[in-house]
């Protein structure tokens, strides 16, 4: 599992890249945590690159939307393989996270969320 | 004709990796079955597993686990075996289908709770079996198409 | 570190296509090995499987073959085992290269024994032992690149 | 293991494809046998389709290479894959059996020894 972190305007962006399943659950839930503590919350989750997940990545999902959202921030998710997609849709997952095909899109969703949050 | 082929590996998260790709290896390399077919019955292989290792061995590494995949013309059927905690009675029949989570609600953004209802809905039958310290989960799916090999 | 998954199947010829299968299916899709240490297991492996179905099991169907294949970082070690007739004591040290076949000479047009020279020359190390009704040939290989996983 | 069998002008060209192993040597070899028996012995066999051979798969090849020559033929190889060529090299039968990229040189090789055999 290949972790890459940029930052946009104060907004997280976090491709991972491999097999998200138990084995390497642990080390993504941390580093994925660290960085949701050390920003403001708004985290683009780029999943292009994972062909499999089972449910504890959903798990690894779940926590740390529960964490940005906590700290008045959002997790959106972006470029899901249509086997992700279908797991995301089978477990209705798809109903507490925004996904996104661009990351332009994406970026312009947790911009303005702060802009409404702010105003 | 059916053919089986059994796959053993330690209890550890990292060794589940090698059985989703002897299991994928053999779906897809030896008998060419659907994408479908193939990411359902991995995905209920890698579950099936998941919980072995944590629940009936409580993550502790050293224990042994067992996926035996049995394809026929028209049916593909996987046992997962341990021998550690067997799954309480009534466990696996009380799982119903996911709950909608409620974007207005965090109590409902639950972290854990869907091993069970992922592998019920990728495969037709799913059974357990306690019996003499051994622990069998059975997996049963239909295949369109056979095997084409 | 060192992950091990052993694989079994009925002594079948059909069923060492689930073995091949699964095999590279574990060193392709989440080893990444490099092809050519893939292809070199790989046919180390079918030829020692062949020969246990052939000749420690006389051909008969429905005896237990197993592969133990062990990955570690700079290594892959295979282990082939049956409970059949052992092969004869000194056979494996007697083989040697191939014998280059004369084009004016037809009795040099062997359509057999080939299959422990090309397994000495796929693998590093080859062992056999004949212990207490189990018989395993060990085979290992260097990897140049370790895994990528 | 898919076998297709053409005729052309006396020369008969099989195509194997698949996997050429011990489950399926029994069927390949005794159709392999059955065609030289019937036509001349002379014989292409374009093995492009065929990804993995073991010594079980060699074996046929020398069955039906030896039985084309007792009819007064030739089998010859055609497409080999790098696998399946770096097998036959291994075993240095490149010394017995001829090979070829394209069809129409192993045709043309064929007639010609056709050719010599009869002046
Ligand atoms: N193989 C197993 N052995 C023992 N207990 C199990 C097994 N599989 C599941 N369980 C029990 O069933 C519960 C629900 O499992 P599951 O739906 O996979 O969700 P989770 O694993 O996230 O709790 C587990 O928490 C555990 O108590
Ligand atoms: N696993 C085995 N068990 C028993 N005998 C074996 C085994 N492997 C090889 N042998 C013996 O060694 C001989 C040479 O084997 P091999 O080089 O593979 O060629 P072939 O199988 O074509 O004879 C066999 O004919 C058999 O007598």
């Amino acid at each position: 599992m290949i972790l890459t972190h940029r930052n946009i305007e104060g907004i997280d962006i976090v491709s991972l890249s491999g097999r998200l399943v138990m084995a390497d659950v642990p080390q993504v839930r941390q580093k994925l945590l660290a960085i949701v503590e050390a920003g403001n919350g708004k985290l683009v989750l780029d999943l292009k690159g994972v062909g499999f997940m089972d449910s504890s990545g959903l798990s690894v999902l779940v926590s740390v939307f529960k964490a940005a959202r906590a700290k008045g921030g959002d997790m959106v998710l972006l470029g899901l393989s249509p086997t992700v997609r279908s797991l995301i849709e089978l477990t209705r997952l798809q109903h507490i996270f925004s996904i996104f095909d661009d990351e332009a899109t994406a970026l312009a969703r947790l911009a303005e969320s702060a802009k409404s949050a702010a105003g | 004709m059916t053919r089986t082929i059994g796959l053993d590996v330690e209890s550890r998260p990292e060794c589940i990796e090698l059985l989703s790709g002897a299991l994928c290896g053999v779906c897809q390399r030896q008998l060419a079955l659907p994408a479908a077919d193939i990411s359902a019955i991995h995905l209920a292989m890698v579950e099936a597993v998941n919980n072995v290792v944590e629940h009936a061995y409580n993550g502790e590494s050293g224990h042994l686990v067992r996926v035996e995949l049995e394809l026929a013309p028209n049916r593909c059927n996987l046992r997962v075996r341990d021998h550690g905690q067997p799954m309480a009675p009534g466990r696996l029949a009380a799982v119903t289908t996911f709950a909608e989570p409620d974007p207005e609600d965090p109590d409902t953004w639950s972290t854990r709770g869907r091993g069970l209802a992922i592998i019920k809905s990728c495969m037709d039958t799913v059974e357990y079996e306690a019996r003499d310290g051994v622990n069998t989960l059975f997996m049963s799916r239909t295949l369109a198409t056979g095997e084409s090999a």
